[in-house]
C-alpha cells in the first residue's frame, strides 16, 4: 500500500511541476533577497521573472493532458493550464510594471521589495491551485492563500493612509466572505458526505437531496466567489481596494485574483451542478440538475453586475476608481460566458479573459505612467495629455476603446463571442442588457479619450517624454490588443480546446 | 414548520446544527455592528466555529468518515493565520488612524 | 423637303437660342458688344429655320412629324415589360405655328432690348436668359412627352424667375421672382401628379401612346379626369389662372421687354398650348372644369384691370383675362379659336407692351432729365398727350387696342369672335349659360379699360409739362418692332375676309383633335352625328355654326359700349370717373385691391407654412432633442441636486440615458459609502433576498 | 483583376491606410508632404474607381448570386476548424461590387478625393489625414464589403476617426456634436450587431472544401433560405425573432441615414463639423445606412420588409416634408443645408419602401445625386464661411454682384437641390415620386408637397444671400477661388451631366436593381404577402 | 434525558450564552474573555461528538493563540488603564433584522430538511485515523496550509513590524 501510494505520489508531482517551480522560486527569492537584496534591489523581481518562465515551459508542457493527482484533490487539463497562462503572464507584466512602479520606489515599500515579490508569486500559486482545485477544502485553502497574499500586497504601503485601509477593508470583507463560503461547505458536505466535486455530483444525482439546503450552500458558496471575482452584490470592497492598493497590485487583482475567481467558479458548478446523465440537443451544453436554478442566479448577478460597475463607473473621476468599476462591469461581462450553460460560453469567457488581460493591464499602465508623470490620478490631469504624450494617448485610446468593445480591437472580438454564447443559447434579454451597457460604459471611456484629445492642456503644456520601456511594456500589450481584433482564428481555436475539462465534455 | 417534540430528548445531529446557526447568526451580528476592527474579528472567528461545528457535527452523523474533521483542522489553521494577518493589519491602522473603530475609516468612499 | 431634314432643323431651331446662353453666360462680359448682337442673330436664326420648318409643315406634310430616341432603359421590369423612357420631338401643326410664334416674338423684343436695355448693368446676363428662355420655351412647342414637357416646364419657370429678378438689387424684383417660381411650383406639382397617374397608369409619357392607351380604355373614369383636371393644373399655374393668378401682376417688376415676351405673349400662353395639346384626354367634365376656371379668370382679371393706374399693371391684367378667355373658349370646345387667339393675342399683346416700353423709356428719360427720381414712370396718371411727341408709338398702340377689343379688320376680331361664337354654342348646348355672359360681358370690359388706357396716356393734355418738354420718340430699334407687330396684328395676316374666321389659314390647318375620351364621358354633343352631307360634323361644329353671326353682332356691341363709356369718362369728361368709384366705393376699392387676393394668400398658406416649420423647429430643438437631452429645466434641477455631473460629456440622447444611468448611478453610489460594516449588511441581506427569490 | 497579384478591391479600400501611415511617418515641419499624399492617394483612388467603372460589366446583378458580382475577393480570413460540440467558425474576407455598390463606390472615391483638396487649409493637418483616410478605408469598406462580419468591422471603424474629427476640428459645440453622433451610431450598430449573430447562429452552408457544416457571416448566404438551420432562431419566414431582427437592423441603419426621429444628431454634427467632413458626412456617411438596409435588411429580411414598408414610406414622407419645414425655419445657413439633407435622404427612404424598380432606382441615383450636391453645398456653406466667419442668413445680401462666379455655382447647387429638372437632383426625385406613385398613391402625393417646400427655402435663402444690398462690412469679400473651384466645378459638371443624361448611372444599377426587386417581392410573397396596400 | 444530552445542552447554553456577551458586551476585555469561554464550550461539544484530537487542537490554537492574539491587539490598539475600553455599535437595527432572518431561515431550515443521518460512529481515539489521512489523502492540502501559514507569517511581520 505504502509503495503504490509513493508511485502514485511522483506520478502526482510529476503532474505538479509549475506549482513546484512556483513554490521553490517564492523561496529563492525570500531567500536571495535575504542575502543580496541591499545591493541588487531588485533581485525579486529578477528571480521571479526567471522562476515564472521555468513555471511557463513546465504549463506549455503539460497543456492538452488530463491528470488527476494527489487523491483527487487537484486536476491538471486544459481548462486550468489556459487560466495558468492567463496568471503566468499577468505576474510577469505586473513585475515588469513594478519595476517601474514610483509607488514602490518612492515609498517604504522599496525597503520590502523581495517579500513584495514573493507575495506575487505567492497570489499566482494560490491562483494556480484555484485553477486546479476539484476538492472543496482544497478550493478554500487556495482561495485563503490568494486572499491572504492580497491582504498585505493591499496594504504594502504601510505608511499610507489608503492603502493601510484599503487593507483593513479587504481583510474584514474577505475574512467575511470566506466563512460564509465555509459555511456553505460544510453544508454541501454534510448533505453530500463528500469533499470532492465529482464525488460531490455522483452523489447528488444518485441520492436525493434537499434542495433548500443545497440552494443555501449554493448562494454561501457563491458569497465567497462572488467576493473574489467581485461581482455585484459582493463587489463593495473592490473601488475602494483598487482605490487604495498601490497601483500595480490594483491591476495585478483585477486580472489575476478575478480570474482564479472565475476558473474556480465555473468549474465548480459545471462539475458539481450539472446532470450528466441527460444529454441536451445542442453540442456542448450542460443540463442543469434538477431544482437548482443557478443559471438563473448567475444571470441576475450579471446583468447587476455590469450594470451598477458600468453606472457607477459614470460619476467617477478618478482613473483607478473608474477602472475599478470597468472591472466590476467586465466581471459582468464574463458572467454572461457562465450563465448559458455550455462550452461555447465558456470559450467565450477564457476568450474574454485573453482579451481583458491586455487591454485592462494596458489601460492600468497608462493610468500608472500618467501618474507617475503628473503625480495625480484626477481625471483633469489628463486634458491636453493626448498632445503632449501623442504615442501614450494613442494607446491608451486603443486601449479604452477594446474595453468599450469597438472593433477592431480584441475587447470586440471577446465581446462578440460572450454575445455569441447567449444569442445561440436564446438568452437574448442578457444579450441586449449587455450591449446597451456597452454603450453605457463608452460614456466613461470616452471621456478620458475626450480629456486627452479633444481638451487643451490647461496647467502645462510641455511634452513628456516616455522613456523606451514604457513605450515597449505599451506596445507588447497594444500589439496583441489590435492584431488579435482583426486576426483572432487561432486565439478562438486555443481557447475553444482549453474548455475541456477534467472529466467533463 | 412542524417540529418532532422528541427532538428534546435523544440529542442529534440536528442539535448541533441549530447551535452552530446561532453562532453563526451571532458571528455576523458582531461582525456588523461591532466599531471595533478586533470584535469584528472575533465575530468572524465565531463563524469559523460554527461552521467547523458542522463539520465535526456531520461526520459523525452523516458521513461516519473522518474527512469533517481534517476539514475541522485546516480551518481552525487558516482561522489562526487569517488572525494574525488581521490583527497585524489592524495595528497598521492604528499606527495611521490612531484608531481602530471602522466606521472612523471611511476616506476611500464613492 | 425630307422629314428627317424637317426635325434636324427643329432641333437646330431649338438649341441655337441655347448655344446663345452657354456662349454669353461664359463669356459676355468678353464678347463685342456683350454679345446681345450674337444672341440676336442666333434667334433670327431659329426664326428663318422655323418658317422653314412651318411652310415645310403645313403645304408637304398632312401628318405629324415625330422623332423618337431611348433617353432610359430600365431593362426587362417585374408585371410591367420594358420599362423605358424615350423622348423625341413632335412637328405638327399646332406645333410649327407654335414655333413661328415663339420665334418671332422672341427675335422681335430681342431687337428691341437692344435699345430699351442699352445701359444695363447685367447686359449680357440679360441676353443671355433671353436665350435660355428661348430655348425652353421651344422645348415646350417642340416635345412629343409629358415628361420633357414638364422638364421644359420648369425650364421657363427658371427662366422667367431669373428675368423678373434681372434686377435683384430691388426687393420688390426679387420677391416677385420668388413668388412666381413658388406659385408656378404649386400648378407644377399638380401637374406632376397627373403625370404620376398617367405613368403609373399607362407606362408612358409620349402623348400618342397615352392617347392610344386611353382610346384603349387602359385609363378612364374619375382617374381620367383628375388626371385631366391635374395636368391642367399646370396650366393654371403657368398661364396665370384663378386661382394662381397672383404672380403675373408681380412679374412686371421685371425689364418691360421681359414682360412682352415672357408674361404676355409666350410663356404665359404655354399653358393654353398645354391644354390644346392633352385636348383629347380631356373629359366632359374635365372641360367644364377648363371653362369655368377661364371664365372666372377673364372675369376678376378684368374687373380689377379697369381700376389699375400702372400701365404695365393694366396690360397685366389685361393679359390674364385674355388667357382666361382662351382657357375659356378650350373647355367650351372651341379649340381652334382658343388657339387662334393665343397667335394672335401673342402679337398685338407683345405690341402692347412693347409700347408701353418705349413710353416708359421716354418717361424714364424725361424724368430723369429733370432729376425727379421719386415720379413713377409707369404711372399713366403722370402721361397724357404723348401722342404728338412719339407718334410711331401712339398709332402702333391704337392699332394694338382696336385689335385687343376685337374691332373688325384687326387680327383680334376674327379670333375672340369664334371664341364667343363658341362660348356661345357651349351655353347653349351645355347649359352653363354663364360662360357665354361672362364671354360678352367680359369683351366690353376689356374695349372699355384699354381705350381707357390709351386715353390716358396718348390723348389729352400732359399732367407734367416740365416732363413732357423731354419726351421724345424711341430710337428706331425700338420702333421697327412696334410696327412689324402692328402689321401682324392685321387680319390680312391670317386670311383674305376680315369678317370670316373660318377663312384663315389657322382654321384650315388646325383642327380640333378626336378625342380619345370614352364616349359616355364625353358631351353628347360632342359626339359625331351623321348629317345628310356625308361629313360625320358634330351637334356642336352646327351650332357653331349658327352661333357665328350674332356672335359677331353681340361682340361689336359690347366693345362698342365699352369704347364708348371710355370716351365719355375719360376723353369728353362726361362721366366723372371720381364720382363713379365714390358711389360705389366698397367695390372700387375691393376691385382696386386686386380682390384682396395677396392679402389672402399671405394670411392663409403662406403663414400656415411658415408657422408649421417654425412648429418644427421648435419641436426639433425642444422636444425631440428635449426628448433626447431630458429636458433642460430638470437636468440643471437634477445637476444642481446632485452637485457637479460633467454634461459636456454625457449629453444628447447621451442625456436622457445619462440622466436614467446617472440617477441609479447616484443612487447606488451612495451604497459605497465607505464603511466596510454597512457593505457586509448588504451583502448578508442580498444573500438573504436571494435565498428567498430562488426559493419560490 | 488584379494588380500586383493584390485584387483591385483591396488596393482601392486599403490604399488610404498605405497613405495614413506614410502621413504618420512625415517629418515635423513638412506639413505640406502630408496633404500632398492625402490628396494623391485618394486621386488614385478615383482613378481606381474610374478603372472599375471601366471593366464594369452591366449585364452581371450581384445582390445574392457570387457569380452575380464582380471583382470578387474571397479569402478565408478567420477559419476556426472546429471542436465537435461547435461547427466551424469561418470569417470570409470577401469583397466585390454589384449594381448596388458600384455608384456608391465611385461617388466616395469622389467625395474623398474632394474631401482632402478641400481639407488643405486645416490646421494639425498630420493628425486631421491620419484619421480622414481611416475614415475613407472604413467607408470604402462598408460598400465593397460583402462578409457581414468585413461591413461591421468597417461600419465601426469609421466611428473613432469621425469622432475624432468632429471632435477637434470640429466648431465651438464639437464636444457636443461628436459624443452626439457616436453614441447614437454605436446604440444603432449594437443592434445589428445582435442581428448579425443571431443570423450567423442561423445560417449554415456545406464548405465546399471539406464538405462540412459551416457557419459563416457571408451574406449571400443568410439571403438563401435554404441555408438556414431549422429550429434557428431566424430560420422560416414571417416569425416573430425575424420581425423584430428586422426593426433592429432598420433601427441601426435608420440612426445613420438619418431617419426623423433618429436625426437629431444630423443637425449638431454638420454645422459643428469643419467643411470638409460635413461634405464626407453628408455625402457618403449617411449612404451607408440606406446601403446597408438595400444590401442587407430587405435581401436577408424580406418578409420584414414588406411587412413593414408602409410605415417606411410613411417615414419616407415625413422625413421629406418635416425637414423641409425644419430647414425652412434655420437662421444658419449650415444648419439649413444639414436639414435639406435629412429632407433629402426621405426621398431615399420612400423610393426604396415602394419596392418597385423605379423607386429603388431613383433611391439610389437620389443617393448618389444627394451625395454630389449635397457636398457642393457644404462647401459653398464653407467657401462663405471662410470669408466672413459667420452664417447667419440675415446677416447677408447682394452677394451676387461681389461673389459673381460664386453665385453661379451656388445656383446651379441651389437649383439642383430643389429639384430643377436638368440638373441631376429632379431626375432621382422624379423616378422615386413615379415609382412610389405606383405603390403609395396617396404617400407619394402628399410627399411631393415637399417639392413645394424645398422651392420655398431654398429662394428664401438665394434671396437672402445674393439679392438686395450689400452690406458695407462685406464689401471687400473676394470671390471663389481657385482651389475652391477645383473642389465645386467638378461636382456641378456631374449634377448637370446626369441631369441630362442619367442613363450611365441607370445602366450601371438596373441590372441589380430588377434583380433585387424581383427576389425581395417573391420571397416576401412566398409568404402570402404583397406590397402595396393603398393608405 | 441521558447524561449526553445533558452535557449538550450544559456546553449549548454555556457556548452560546457566552456568544451573546461577546457580541454584545461593551468592553471589550469582557467579550474577549466570553469569547473565551465560548471557545471551550466548542471544545466541549467537539468531545461530545468525540472529536477528541480536534477539541485538544481547538483548546491549543484557538485559546492558546488566537484568543491571546486578540488580547494582544485589544491592548495595544487601546488605551486599557486610564479610560474603560468601551466600543460603541453601529446600525443595531438592521443588525437584528439581518440576523434574526439569517437565524431563523438557518435553524428551520436545518429542522425541516431530512438529514442523512445514519450512523452514529464512536471513535476511540482518532488521532491515528487523522495523522493517516493527512498524510495520504489530505497531502496536498497539508502542504498547501504550510505555504499559507509561510506566506501569513512573513505577511504578518511585514505589516506590524517597526520601520526604522
Amino acid at each position: 500500500m505504502v509503495e503504490q501510494f509513493g508511485i502514485e505520489l511522483i506520478q502526482s508531482l510529476k503532474n505538479f511541476l509549475p506549482e513546484i517551480t512556483l513554490t521553490l522560486t517564492l523561496a529563492f527569492v525570500i531567500i536571495l533577497d535575504l542575502i543580496f537584496g541591499r545591493k541588487v534591489r531588485n533581485i525579486g523581481a529578477y528571480v521571479s521573472l526567471v522562476g515564472l518562465a521555468v513555471t511557463s515551459f513546465f504549463t506549455v508542457k503539460q497543456y492538452g493532458g488530463t491528470y488527476q493527482i494527489f487523491r483527487a484533490m487537484f486536476v491538471v487539463d486544459s481548462y486550468s493550464t489556459f487560466f495558468k497562462f492567463i496568471f503566468i503572464l499577468s505576474a510577469f507584466i505586473i513585475i515588469v510594471f513594478s519595476l517601474q512602479s514610483y509607488e514602490l520606489k518612492e515609498t517604504s515599500a522599496r525597503r520590502r521589495l523581495g517579500e513584495y515579490y514573493f507575495l506575487i508569486l505567492s497570489l499566482t500559486l494560490g491562483a494556480f491551485l484555484m485553477a486546479g482545485s476539484v476538492n472543496l477544502l482544497m478550493m478554500y485553502l487556495s482561495l485563503e492563500l490568494v486572499s491572504i497574499s492580497s491582504y498585505i500586497l493591499a496594504g504594502y504601503i504601510k505608511e499610507s493612509e489608503r492603502s493601510s485601509e484599503a487593507s483593513m477593508k479587504y481583510v474584514i470583507y474577505g475574512a467575511l466572505s470566506s466563512g460564509l463560503m465555509l459555511y456553505g461547505i460544510s453544508l454541501i458536505y454534510g448533505l453530500t458526505g463528500e469533499l470532492n466535486i465529482y464525488a460531490i455530483n455522483a452523489s447528488l444525482l444518485s441520492s436525493g437531496y434537499s434542495p433548500i439546503v443545497l440552494l443555501i450552500a449554493l448562494i454561501l458558496m457563491l458569497a465567497g466567489f462572488g467576493y473574489k471575482i467581485s461581482a455585484v452584490p459582493f463587489h463593495y470592497w473592490t473601488p475602494d481596494v483598487y482605490e487604495g492598493a498601490p497601483i500595480t497590485v490594483t491591476a495585478f487583482l483585477s486580472v489575476s485574483s478575478k480570474a482564479a475567481g472565475f476558473a474556480m467558479l465555473v468549474r465548480f458548478l459545471k462539475a458539481s451542478f450539472i446532470d450528466r446523465t441527460v444529454t441536451v440537443g445542442i453540442e456542448g451544453a450542460w443540463a442543469i440538475i434538477q431544482g437548482l436554478p443557478w443559471t438563473e442566479i448567475i444571470a441576475i448577478l450579471s446583468a447587476l453586475t455590469m450594470t451598477v460597475g458600468n453606472i457607477i463607473a459614470i460619476w467617477q473621476n478618478n482613473l483607478k476608481r473608474m477602472l475599478a468599476y470597468s472591472s466590476i462591469a467586465h466581471a459582468g461581462y464574463i458572467l454572461m460566458g457562465v450563465v448559458v450553460a455550455q462550452n461555447l460560453g465558456i470559450s467565450a469567457m477564457l476568450l474574454y479573459f485573453l482579451a481583458y488581460l491586455f487591454m485592462n493591464l494596458g489601460a492600468f499602465y497608462c493610468v500608472m505612467v500618467v501618474a507617475e508623470k503628473t503625480g495625480s490620478e484626477d481625471i483633469e490631469v489628463y486634458k491636453g495629455l493626448g498632445y503632449r504624450m501623442p504615442f501614450l494617448g494613442v494607446a491608451f485610446t486603443i486601449f479604452l476603446v477594446s474595453l468599450t468593445g469597438i472593433p477592431p480591437t480584441f475587447g470586440f472580438v471577446g465581446k462578440l463571442y460572450l454575445f455569441s454564447a447567449l444569442i445561440n443559447a436564446k438568452v437574448i434579454w442578457l444579450a441586449v442588457v449587455g450591449v446597451l451597457n456597452s454603450v453605457v460604459s463608452l460614456y466613461y471611456y470616452i471621456r478620458v479619450v475626450r480629456n486627452m484629445f479633444l481638451r487643451d492642456p490647461e496647467l502645462e503644456k510641455s511634452p513628456i517624454a516616455l522613456s523606451t520601456v514604457h513605450i515597449a511594456v505599451i506596445l507588447v500589450l497594444l500589439i496583441p490588443t489590435l492584431l488579435f481584433g482583426v486576426y483572432f482564428g487561432p486565439i478562438v481555436d486555443l481557447a475553444q480546446s482549453s474548455v475541456a475539462m477534467f472529466g467533463l465534455r | 414548520m412542524q417540529v418532532n417534540l422528541s427532538m428534546f430528548k435523544n440529542v442529534g445531529l440536528e442539535h448541533f446544527l441549530v447551535v452552530s446557526a446561532i453562532l453563526f447568526s451571532l458571528g455576523i451580528y458582531a461582525v456588523v455592528t461591532r466599531k471595533n476592527a478586533i470584535m469584528v474579528l472575533m465575530g468572524i472567528e465565531l463563524i469559523l466555529n460554527s461552521a467547523n461545528i458542522n463539520f465535526i457535527a456531520f461526520s459523525k452523523y452523516s458521513t461516519g468518515d473522518i474527512t469533517g474533521h481534517l476539514v475541522a483542522i485546516f480551518v481552525i489553521i487558516l482561522a489562526a493565520a487569517e488572525a494574525a494577518i488581521a490583527i497585524a493589519i489592524v495595528l497598521n491602522i492604528y499606527k495611521n488612524f490612531l484608531t481602530v473603530n471602522i466606521d472612523e475609516i471611511d476616506n476611500l468612499k464613492q | 423637303m425630307a422629314q428627317d431634314t424637317l426635325i434636324l432643323f427643329s432641333i437646330l431651331a431649338l438649341l441655337l437660342p441655347l448655344g446663345g446662353f452657354l456662349l454669353l453666360i461664359f463669356f459676355g462680359r468678353r464678347l463685342p458688344r456683350q454679345g446681345d448682337v450674337i444672341e440676336t442673330g442666333l434667334v433670327l436664326g431659329s426664326l428663318i429655320l422655323s418658317f422653314v420648318v412651318f411652310f415645310n409643315k403645313i403645304l408637304n406634310f398632312p401628318e405629324p412629324i415625330e422623332w423618337k430616341f431611348e433617353w432610359v432603359n430600365f431593362g426587362f421590369v417585374k408585371d410591367w415589360g420594358e420599362m423605358k423612357i424615350t423622348l423625341g420631338i413632335l412637328v405638327d401643326n399646332l406645333s410649327a405655328t407654335m414655333l413661328v410664334v415663339v420665334t418671332v416674338i422672341s427675335s422681335l423684343v430681342h431687337i428691341f432690348s437692344i435699345g430699351y436695355m442699352k445701359d444695363d448693368v447685367r447686359y449680357s446676363r440679360y441676353f443671355a436668359y433671353l436665350g435660355f428662355f428661348t430655348f425652353s420655351m421651344l422645348g415646350i412647342v417642340l416635345t412629343n412627352n409629358f415628361f420633357t414637357m414638364y422638364v421644359f416646364w420648369e425650364l421657363v419657370g427658371v427662366s422667367s424667375y431669373l428675368l423678373i429678378g434681372h434686377w435683384y438689387e430691388k426687393k420688390s424684383a426679387s420677391d416677385a421672382a420668388k413668388k412666381a417660381f413658388i406659385v408656378n411650383r404649386v400648378g407644377d406639382f399638380g401637374f406632376f401628379v397627373g403625370i404620376m397617374i398617367i405613368w403609373a397608369s399607362l407606362k408612358t409619357f409620349n402623348f400618342g401612346e397615352v392617347f392610344a392607351g386611353i382610346e384603349q380604355g387602359k385609363l378612364s373614369g374619375g382617374l381620367l379626369t383628375a388626371a385631366g383636371i391635374l395636368v391642367f393644373c399646370g396650366a393654371i399655374g403657368k398661364s396665370a389662372q384663378f386661382p394662381l393668378h397672383v404672380w403675373l401682376p408681380d412679374a412686371m417688376e421685371g425689364p418691360t421687354p421681359v414682360s412682352a415676351l415672357i408674361h404676355a405673349a409666350t410663356m404665359v400662353a404655354a399653358g393654353v398650348y398645354l391644354t390644346a395639346r392633352t385636348y383629347a384626354m380631356m373629359t366632359a367634365d374635365a372641360l367644364t372644369f377648363i371653362a369655368y376656371i377661364g371664365a372666372i379668370t377673364a372675369f376678376i382679371a378684368a374687373t380689377i384691370a379697369i381700376t389699375q393706374t400702372d400701365i404695365k399693371k393694366v396690360l397685366a391684367y389685361s393679359t390674364i383675362s385674355q388667357l382666361g378667355y382662351m382657357t375659356m373658349s378650350l373647355g367650351s370646345g372651341a379649340y381652334v379659336a382658343g388657339f387662334f387667339h393665343l397667335v394672335t393675342h401673342a402679337a398685338f399683346k407683345a405690341g402692347l407692351f412693347l409700347g408701353s416700353g418705349s413710353v416708359i423709356h421716354a418717361m424714364h428719360h424725361a424724368l430723369h432729365k429733370v432729376h425727379d427720381h421719386h415720379t413713377d414712370p409707369q404711372d399713366i396718371r403722370n402721361m397724357g398727350g404723348l401722342k404728338k411727341k412719339m407718334p410711331v408709338t401712339y398709332y402702333t398702340f391704337l392699332i394694338y387696342t382696336l385689335a385687343i377689343s376685337g374691332i373688325p379688320l384687326t387680327s383680334g376680331f376674327l379670333s375672340k369672335d369664334s371664341i364667343l361664337a363658341g362660348a356661345f354654342a357651349f351655353g347653349k348646348l351645355s347649359g352653363h349659360v354663364l360662360i357665354p355672359f361672362i364671354g360678352f360681358f367680359v369683351a366690353g370690359l376689356t374695349a372699355f379699360y384699354m381705350f381707357r388706357l390709351l386715353i390716358l396716356t396718348f390723348h389729352g393734355e400732359p399732367k407734367r409739362k416740365d416732363v413732357f418738354e423731354h419726351i421724345h420718340e424711341s430710337p428706331k430699334v425700338m420702333t421697327v418692332p412696334l410696327v412689324i407687330l402692328a402689321i401682324l396684328s392685321l387680319w390680312f395676316i391670317f386670311g383674305p375676309n376680315p369678317f370670316d374666321a373660318s377663312s384663315t389659314w389657322v382654321e384650315k390647318y388646325i383642327h380640333k383633335p378626336r378625342s380619345v375620351v370614352p364616349t359616355q364621358q364625353q358631351f353628347e354633343f360632342n359626339l359625331p352625328v351623321k348629317l345628310e352631307e356625308g361629313a360625320a360634323i358634330t351637334e356642336y361644329d352646327h351650332a357653331l355654326h349658327k352661333a357665328h353671326i350674332p356672335a359677331m353682332l353681340l361682340s361689336l356691341g359690347m366693345a362698342g359700349l365699352g369704347i364708348l363709356f371710355a370716351f365719355l369718362t375719360y376723353q369728353w369728361g362726361k362721366i366723372s370717373a371720381e364720382k363713379v368709384a365714390n358711389a360705389i366705393r366698397p367695390v372700387y376699392t375691393f376691385l382696386k385691391n386686386k380682390w384682396y387676393f395677396d392679402e389672402l394668400y399671405a394670411n392663409t398658406f403662406v403663414l400656415a407654412t411658415l408657422g408649421i416649420s417654425r412648429f418644427a423647429r421648435w419641436f426639433d430643438l425642444k422636444v425631440i432633442d428635449g426628448i433626447v437631452d431630458g429636458s433642460a429645466y430638470l437636468t440643471k434641477l437634477w445637476s444642481f441636486s446632485i452637485g457637479k455631473f460633467d454634461w459636456n460629456i454625457i449629453d444628447g440622447l447621451v442625456n436622457l440615458v445619462a440622466y436614467v444611468t446617472g440617477f441609479f448611478g447616484y443612487v447606488v453610489r451612495l451604497l459605497q459609502n465607505g464603511k466596510v460594516q454597512t457593505y457586509i449588511i448588504y451583502v448578508v441581506f442580498a444573500v438573504i433576498v436571494l435565498f428567498y427569490i430562488f426559493l419560490g | 483583376m488584379q494588380i500586383l497579384g493584390i485584387g483591385i478591391l483591396t488596393w482601392i479600400v486599403f490604399l488610404p491606410i498605405l497613405a495614413m501611415i506614410l502621413v504618420l511617418l512625415v517629418p515635423k515641419g513638412r506639413e505640406i508632404w502630408i496633404k500632398w499624399i492625402s490628396v494623391v492617394a485618394t486621386g488614385i483612388q478615383v482613378i481606381l474607381a474610374v478603372v472599375l467603372l471601366l471593366n464594369y460589366r452591366y449585364d452581371l446583378a450581384g445582390i445574392n448570386t457570387l457569380e452575380g458580382f464582380q471583382f470578387v475577393e474571397k479569402y478565408r480570413w478567420i477559419d476556426v476548424s472546429g471542436v465537435a460540440w461547435f461547427g466551424r467558425i469561418v470569417i470570409e474576407y470577401f469583397l466585390g461590387v454589384d449594381g448596388l455598390s458600384m455608384p456608391m463606390v465611385v461617388l466616395t472615391a469622389l467625395i474623398c478625393f474632394i474631401g482632402s483638396i478641400a481639407s488643405w487649409e486645416l490646421p494639425k493637418a498630420k493628425g486631421y489625414y491620419a484619421l480622414y483616410l481611416l475614415l475613407d478605408t472604413g467607408m470604402m469598406g462598408v460598400f465593397v464589403a460583402l462578409d457581414f462580419f468585413l461591413f461591421y468591422i468597417f461600419w465601426e471603424v469609421m466611428l473613432l476617426p469621425m469622432y475624432f474629427l468632429i471632435g477637434i476640428w470640429g466648431g465651438p459645440r464639437r464636444e457636443y456634436a461628436a459624443i452626439k453622433f457616436f453614441i447614437y451610431t454605436l446604440l444603432g450598430s449594437v443592434l445589428m450587431l445582435l442581428v448579425m449573430i443571431g443570423l450567423y447562429f442561423s445560417t449554415s452552408i456545406i464548405d465546399p472544401v471539406t464538405g462540412e457544416k459551416v457557419h459563416t457571416f457571408n451574406m449571400l448566404a443568410m439571403m438563401d433560405p435554404k441555408n438556414y438551420e431549422p429550429g434557428a432562431i431566424f430560420s422560416g419566414l414571417h416569425t416573430t425573432w425575424r420581425y423584430i431582427a428586422y426593426i433592429a437592423l432598420f433601427i441601426g441603419f435608420a440612426i445613420k441615414v438619418p431617419i426623423v426621429p433618429f436625426h437629431t444628431w444630423l443637425p449638431d454634427a454638420h454645422v459643428e463639423a469643419p467643411t470638409p467632413i460635413s461634405v464626407i458626412l453628408a455625402g457618403v456617411l449617411l449612404k451607408m445606412g440606406t446601403y446597408g438596409m438595400l444590401r442587407i435588411s430587405f435581401p436577408i429580411f424580406p418578409d420584414g420588409m414588406l411587412k413593414y414598408a408602409l410605415p417606411m414610406a410613411i417615414l419616407g414622407f415625413i422625413n421629406i416634408v418635416y425637414g423641409a419645414l425644419a430647414a425652412m425655419a434655420q437662421e444658419d445657413f449650415k444648419k439649413l443645408i444639414a436639414y435639406s439633407s435629412i429632407s433629402h435622404m426621405g426621398y431615399v427612404v420612400l423610393g426604396m419602401a415602394a419596392l418597385n424598380t423605379q423607386g429603388v432606382t431613383g433611391a439610389i441615383m437620389q443617393m448618389f445625386n444627394h451625395g454630389t450636391i449635397t457636398a457642393m453645398l457644404f462647401l459653398i456653406v464653407g467657401v462663405l464661411y471662410d470669408r466672413a466667419h459667420t452664417r447667419g442668413l440675415y446677416e447677408f445680401g447682394g452677394l451676387a454682384n461681389q461673389m459673381p462666379k460664386y453665385f453661379g455655382i451656388v445656383i446651379v447647387a441651389f437649383f439642383a437641390a430643389l429639384g430643377l429638372p436638368g440638373l441631376s437632383g429632379f431626375i432621382s426625385e422624379a423616378f422615386v415620386f413615379l415609382g412610389a406613385f405606383q405603390t403609395y398613391k396617396w404617400i407619394a402625393i402628399f410627399s411631393a408637397t415637399g417639392v413645394i417646400i424645398t422651392a420655398g427655402y431654398i429662394l428664401w435663402t438665394t434671396q437672402r444671400l445674393f439679392f438686395g444690398q450689400l452690406p458695407d462690412r462685406w464689401k471687400n469679400l473676394p470671390d471663389i477661388n481657385a482651389r475652391e473651384l477645383v473642389t465645386l466645378v467638378p461636382l456641378a459638371i456631374i449634377v448637370i451631366f446626369l441631369g441630362v443624361y442619367p442613363s450611365p448611372l441607370i445602366n450601371l444599377m438596373n441590372t441589380s436593381v430588377n434583380h433585387l426587386v424581383r427576389f425581395v417581392s417573391e420571397m416576401g410573397q412566398a409568404g402570402g404577402m404583397q406590397i402595396g396596400i393603398l393608405p | 434525558m441521558s447524561l449526553f444530552d445533558l452535557a449538550f445542552y450544559l456546553l449549548a447554553i454555556i457556548t452560546i450564552g457566552s456568544a451573546i456577551v461577546v457580541v454584545s458586551a461593551r468592553n471589550i476585555i469582557y467579550s474577549a474573555f466570553a469569547l473565551l469561554f465560548t471557545f471551550f464550550g466548542v471544545a466541549g461539544l467537539y468531545i461530545l461528538l468525540n472529536a477528541d484530537f480536534i477539541a485538544v487542537t481547538q483548546v491549543l490554537i484557538y485559546v492558546g493563540g488566537i484568543l491571546v492574539l486578540i488580547i494582544f491587539g485589544v491592548m495595544l490598539t487601546t488605551k486599557v488603564f486610564d479610560v474603560p475600553v468601551r466600543t460603541e455599535t453601529l446600525h443595531v437595527g438592521p443588525a437584528i433584522v439581518i440576523t434574526g432572518a439569517i437565524m431563523g431561515t438557518l435553524v428551520g431550515v436545518v429542522l425541516k430538511t431530512r438529514w442523512f443521518n445514519v450512523f452514529n460512529v464512536q471513535w476511540e481515539g482518532t488521532t491515528k485515523k487523522i495523522g493517516e489521512k493527512l498524510m495520504t489523502d489530505f497531502l496536498l492540502p497539508f502542504e498547501v496550509a504550510s505555504v499559507v501559514l509561510l506566506v501569513a507569517l512573513l505577511g504578518a511581520v511585514i505589516i506590524a513590524r517597526k520601520e526604522k
